[in-house]
């Protein structure tokens, strides 16, 4: 065990991952000398040579299609896409490319490539750099879809990420770079890719969200301890697939369910989530799920954001409507 | 708003066409066999029977093409690309690949998979609808068709980064069209590759239509001068002619084995058939176009070479017209005997792990179908 | 009124935008002398000329990023895109230039961009040429989608989408463009943009579905009936924004709901209805709304895709489950 | 595996660096005005008055980035994109432009911005984050500051072909960097251009740096003859002499305005100082390379020349100080007395004509936000 930043966890994670297994490549955009514009890659171009961690052309289709061509070789890249508002250049390789490759080859073709990005909001970025484009990638088969909340899961679920034959998004939020406690490089756990994992056991509503906004949720919950309420948060952690049955169990313990996420609300992630848990949890729901999303619009100028973004208060406005209480979110008529 | 043609329409004639001139020819349409100075010195030793090969080679595709055709006017077959009239730029260069080299191709390269390897009857199934892929790319050094534009050419790239850093000396090899020069990714994949100094080359088979589009539309120059602007040493080459096809790709394959790098080509040839069995040329060109490149058809100069060198004997004809019949009838049979896959494969190999969403509507989707079972 | 088919009455709708407004253009790849690879550009080239009609180079980002050029120059593109899994390269034109320049100039450059996709399988293509993409964009922030079932709605939309100053993603069911109909052309109707419509009333369960699926849905109401289950049908058309009021409407009065759309489920366009409609009828559903969708899986080669496209036994299906009869999908449990 | 570099590192200093060689060039180093031959006589008319105006604008827009700097890190502004050292390359091909003319760049164009029009005062509100423009793109002809890289050369290639149908002789103008040429949509940009004839001028600012990444990485040769590749005409100039910019900005323009189509200009300079006010270029770069670079300043040769012209005297350094200074000043009162924005403006302009869902969210919020007024 030692204390680790998030960004240490990541860090930490890829030293690990190329140590491991010498087909692992890091490629991406400023991740050598300068170690990436959030330092995750810092030093490892030092200490594992500049093929294995890669500076590469400012492109990020280019990026991503040379990657399937080396994952096409045998290597397992593990590409730095430098902020969520980046990542569209991509998408053809992504969508087309490498979620389809192993479909497309009968399997004879495996593309194990990790697309790390440090996404969301909440720290005062310019244009493109506060985007949260899971829904994207969650709703296009081949992808699986990871969002880590802490430096442990980090450090874990990156390792798993890089491990996993299949490809994967793995969503950094930018906030939680910062967020420091203990971590466990034992790697004795068992892998968690594909799970969630309730943070904190409850039993009047479940609270579930993912990334960065995990200890909003957190807090929101010591708040409505006080008031009396006690919900239960979900840390969804992997994005795709969805742990249904951990989900499942827990709504049809509360019957009310409160989904957050920072990413407009319709077609999002939230969309799905609700969808799915009434699917499973109809006859136990005592009240529609409730969406506390950020707006469907174009993620505003840094001054905006906190009224973009679901904070404490909001989440609790959510939870008083999954109680039936007063809210702004009260059912349409 | 004034009308003016905002780009010429016609793609232009071997005679008026700017891409040709300069291009490297060593066996002329009349099927003379000149000594190229810069690159004949590469196909050398490619005597009469070596090139009696290749014929073999360019009569057994274009019989493939044709019988495909044929197989989709059947029915048999959703649809088909043909490569009529690049059957040159095809072989010539596909033959100069070693084993361990590795091609990316477009949906067009059925001629290129023939030489790899790949059989016949392997071509069909995709084309039929019936599986994304004929076959395993490990298996032949060749990727499954690339049906997004230019998406290849970073694979390509990629791949061949990747036999760098292996310490390999083979070499990869992007096959894309012209259009195909005007996407991103065509031009990052030089950006990369030149970066890296990839051991790749990029074969540009401009065969003068991007479906109804002529070349003139995708570029206002030339498509090798477009390569060299990235630091990318590039060469035009009469795509029509097998030999010259074969020694500047051997070129550009032994630059890249001995660590020089990428390199581009552009085999200037021609579409002569529809863009695929889909297409309706007539809506879109002139068909004085498509008869004066006729007169430039990849195989013609090759018979006339053979025939003066006095070793495409009647009997030589016999023997490859048979081997293309026979090719041909393999195919037709593997096609036709084509059973349709089964409904569960939906599921298979979506993922290469377990996957949980995907499980779930598997068994529903079992369910499903057992309901009907069930009903009889 | 004129008998036309879909593919006509969009080739009309397009005469009629072009020679309404000088300022329209319509752009894309062979859509010149060829017509479009669908034929919905007959002809225009020749009666509008090469710069009002223009064959543009084979690069998809190109065509927006020059489309949204025109724009800021105060025309308005309509662009085609050749096929569904051709768009993506565009991705990052559309999500981040084409949805965000009005936002971003705080309203002082207008998009009126038309982005014409033919989508959805049913035809037997080829790869790449069957997808249904527009949860993608009906996620995004400041575009408008719009998905067309019959060539009366073909005629009035396009033109409606082209005469808005916002971005419009318009697709065409394949499958539908030789379907056949009466056309009124008199553009007295009011337009349609942002509405459902109700082609079919019923009381036992509602039936919600767009583009490509809305025959398919209808023929499914016929066999119901046969079988005593009276079925309400409603073409979306509009799946940003949606519109609520039209489906909570009849979803109360049904008491029960299925969704069909040919994309994959996961965070496809069935999630946002599901859980919209939850949101806004939990008390009067009798069931959780069921979707009857593609699998989340790449679109199949096209031997396998009656399999995996929601036709008219698996709605039937769908609808048993809406009714708490024996399904194939049967709560989860 | 061996770990040989990929790419060199080091970016190159002016005496060694290649893209220098052969470059446009009028004001020299030591302040020297020389006639070019080819290029010389654009400028003919600039006089000691006309480049005393440049000087000013220079000293200007350099003195508007200090202080914006120092407002960053006074935390009055979220970040601000430097561009000293940049100065020439911006003020020598803005004072190019028309009015009527339209500008796509980056978000380092500021020296840009203040030539179009835009008053400082606008130029803070984006980097505050209060907004995300500072300005109506129409009334100065320029539009608001691109983030996603090399998105707005497109937007200047549809804007100048709009130019073309219009029957305007204006010109349309993109500012990228050089890390820009990587990405697809430059090279589709070009390809557009030469295509349509467009009248753009692709202004690259090769500053020698892509955040850390040296313009080695982006490219294997020159950029100037990457857009020649592209069959557009292309020039490499002294980035860092206003004179020579502002030069063949006006030929590219006269090219431009008279039907002759796009042209790409190569502006050869150095980014100074750090990408942005968050990096740290100490991390990446030699020291020595800035030192070498520091004697190319742009503002210093051109203060040589009006000295040795005695134009440049004690009493005009203190009027352009001055000006500079009341400029710095209007911008930090505009800067710090900025309010910030009404939450409720999150929904404005999301869409130009009403949208039910962003109505319903609106109402919500409104009603929300009213519930704490409630709870006070
Ligand atoms: C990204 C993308 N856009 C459009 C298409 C549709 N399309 C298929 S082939 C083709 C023309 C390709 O022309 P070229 O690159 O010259 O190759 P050729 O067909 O001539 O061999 C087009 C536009 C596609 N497959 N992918
Ligand atoms: C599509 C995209 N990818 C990555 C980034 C992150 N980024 C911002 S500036 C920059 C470097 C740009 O370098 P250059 O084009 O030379 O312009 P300069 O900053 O030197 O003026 C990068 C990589 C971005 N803004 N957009
Ligand atoms: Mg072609
Ligand atoms: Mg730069």
């Amino acid at each position: 065990m030692s204390a680790m930043t998030m960004g240490g966890a990541l860090n930490a994670g890829l030293r690990a991952a190329l140590t491991a297994d010498p087909k692992v490549l890091v490629m991406g955009e400023d991740i050598g000398a300068l170690g990436g514009v959030y330092r995750i890659t810092d030093g490892l171009q030092r200490e594992f040579g500049p093929r294995r961690v890669m500076d590469t052309p400012l492109a990020e289709s280019g990026i991503l299609g040379t990657a399937v061509g080396l994952a096409y070789r045998g290597y397992r890249p593990v590409c730095e896409i430098q902020f969520d508002g980046f990542i569209y250049p991509a998408f053809d390789q992504i969508v087309s490319q490498v979620a389809r490759m192993h479909s497309r080859t009968n399997g004879a073709v495996k593309m194990p490539i990790t697309i790390r990005v440090p996404v969301g909001g909440g720290i005062g970025s310019a244009e493109h750099h506060s985007d949260s484009p899971e829904a994207y990638f969650a709703h296009t088969p081949g992808l699986r879809v990871v969002s880590v909340s802490n430096p442990q899961d980090a450090y874990d679920l990156l390792q798993d990420a890089i491990a996993c034959d299949d490809p994967v998004l793995f969503f950094e939020p930018k906030r939680r770079y910062h967020m420091k406690a203990e971590v466990d490089t034992a790697r004795s756990r068992p892998a968690a890719m594909g799970t969630a994992r309730v943070l904190r056991e409850g039993t009047d509503a479940t609270l579930v969200t993912f990334g960065g906004l995990v200890q909003v949720a957190l807090a929101a919950a010591d708040a409505a301890a006080d008031e009396g309420v006690s919900l239960e948060v979900i840390d969804l952690r992997s994005l795709s697939p969805i742990d249904w049955v951990a989900l499942a169990t827990s709504v049809r313990r509360t019957g009310r369910v409160v989904i957050a996420h920072e990413a407009p609300e319709s077609v999002g992630l939230g969309a799905e989530l609700a969808a799915g848990i009434t699917e499973r949890c109809f006859y136990f729901l005592e009240h529609a799920p409730v969406r506390v999303t950020g707006f469907d619009i174009p993620f505003p100028p840094s001054k905006l954001e906190r009224h973009h973004l679901p904070d404490l208060d909001r989440m609790l406005d959510g939870v008083d409507a999954a109680l039936g209480r007063p809210s702004s979110l009260a059912e349409e008529d | 708003m004034s009308n003016t043609v905002a780009a010429p329409r016609a793609s232009g004639t071997p005679d008026s066409d700017p891409a040709l001139r300069g291009a490297v020819r060593i066996l002329t349409p009349s099927g003379e066999r000149t000594d190229e100075p810069e690159y004949g010195c590469q196909v050398a030793d490619v005597d009469d029977e070596a090139l009696l090969a290749l014929h073999d080679d360019m009569v057994v595709v274009r019989r493939i093409d044709t019988e495909a055709t044929n197989l989709q006017r059947q029915g048999e077959l959703a649809l088909w690309p043909p490569l009529l009239g690049q059957e040159a730029a095809q072989i010539g260069s596909a033959r100069a690949l070693r084993s361990d080299d590795f091609a990316f191709t477009s949906y067009r390269e059925n001629g290129v998979a023939y030489c790899r390897g790949v059989t016949p009857a392997q071509l069909m199934p995709v084309w039929r609808g019936v599986t994304a892929s004929g076959w395993d790319p490990y298996s032949v050094g060749m990727a499954t068709p690339q049906v997004i534009i230019a998406a290849q050419t970073l694979h390509a790239t990629g791949y061949a980064l990747g036999l760098q850093y292996d310490g390999s000396d083979a070499a990869a090899i992007a096959y894309f069209g012209d259009g195909a020069t005007s996407e991103g990714d065509a031009s990052e994949a030089l950006v990369f590759a030149a970066t890296y100094k990839a051991p790749v080359v990029f074969f540009c088979q401009n065969n003068h239509w991007a479906i109804s589009e002529p070349v003139t539309l995708q570029s206002g120059s030339s498509l090798a001068g477009r390569a060299a602007g990235f630091g990318v040493p590039s060469v035009a080459v009469d795509g029509n002619d097998v030999l010259a096809v074969m020694a500047v790709t051997r070129a550009a394959l032994a630059r890249a084995r001995a660590g020089g790098g990428p390199s581009f080509i552009e085999a200037v040839t021609y579409r002569m058939g529809p863009h695929t069995t889909a297409d309706d040329p007539t809506r879109y060109r002139e068909p004085a176009e498509l008869e004066a490149w006729r007169r430039m058809d990849p195989i013609d100069r090759v018979e006339k070479h053979l025939v003066s060198r006095g070793v495409l004997t009647d009997e030589r004809r016999a023997e490859t017209q048979a081997h293309a019949d026979q090719v041909a009838k393999a195919m037709r049979d593997a096609c036709i005997g084509m059973p349709d896959p089964d409904p569960m494969s939906l599921f298979e190999h979506v993922y290469a792990e377990p996957h949980s969403d995907i499980d779930r509507q598997r068994t529903r989707f079992a369910a499903y179908l057992d309901s009907f079972e069930d009903a009889r």
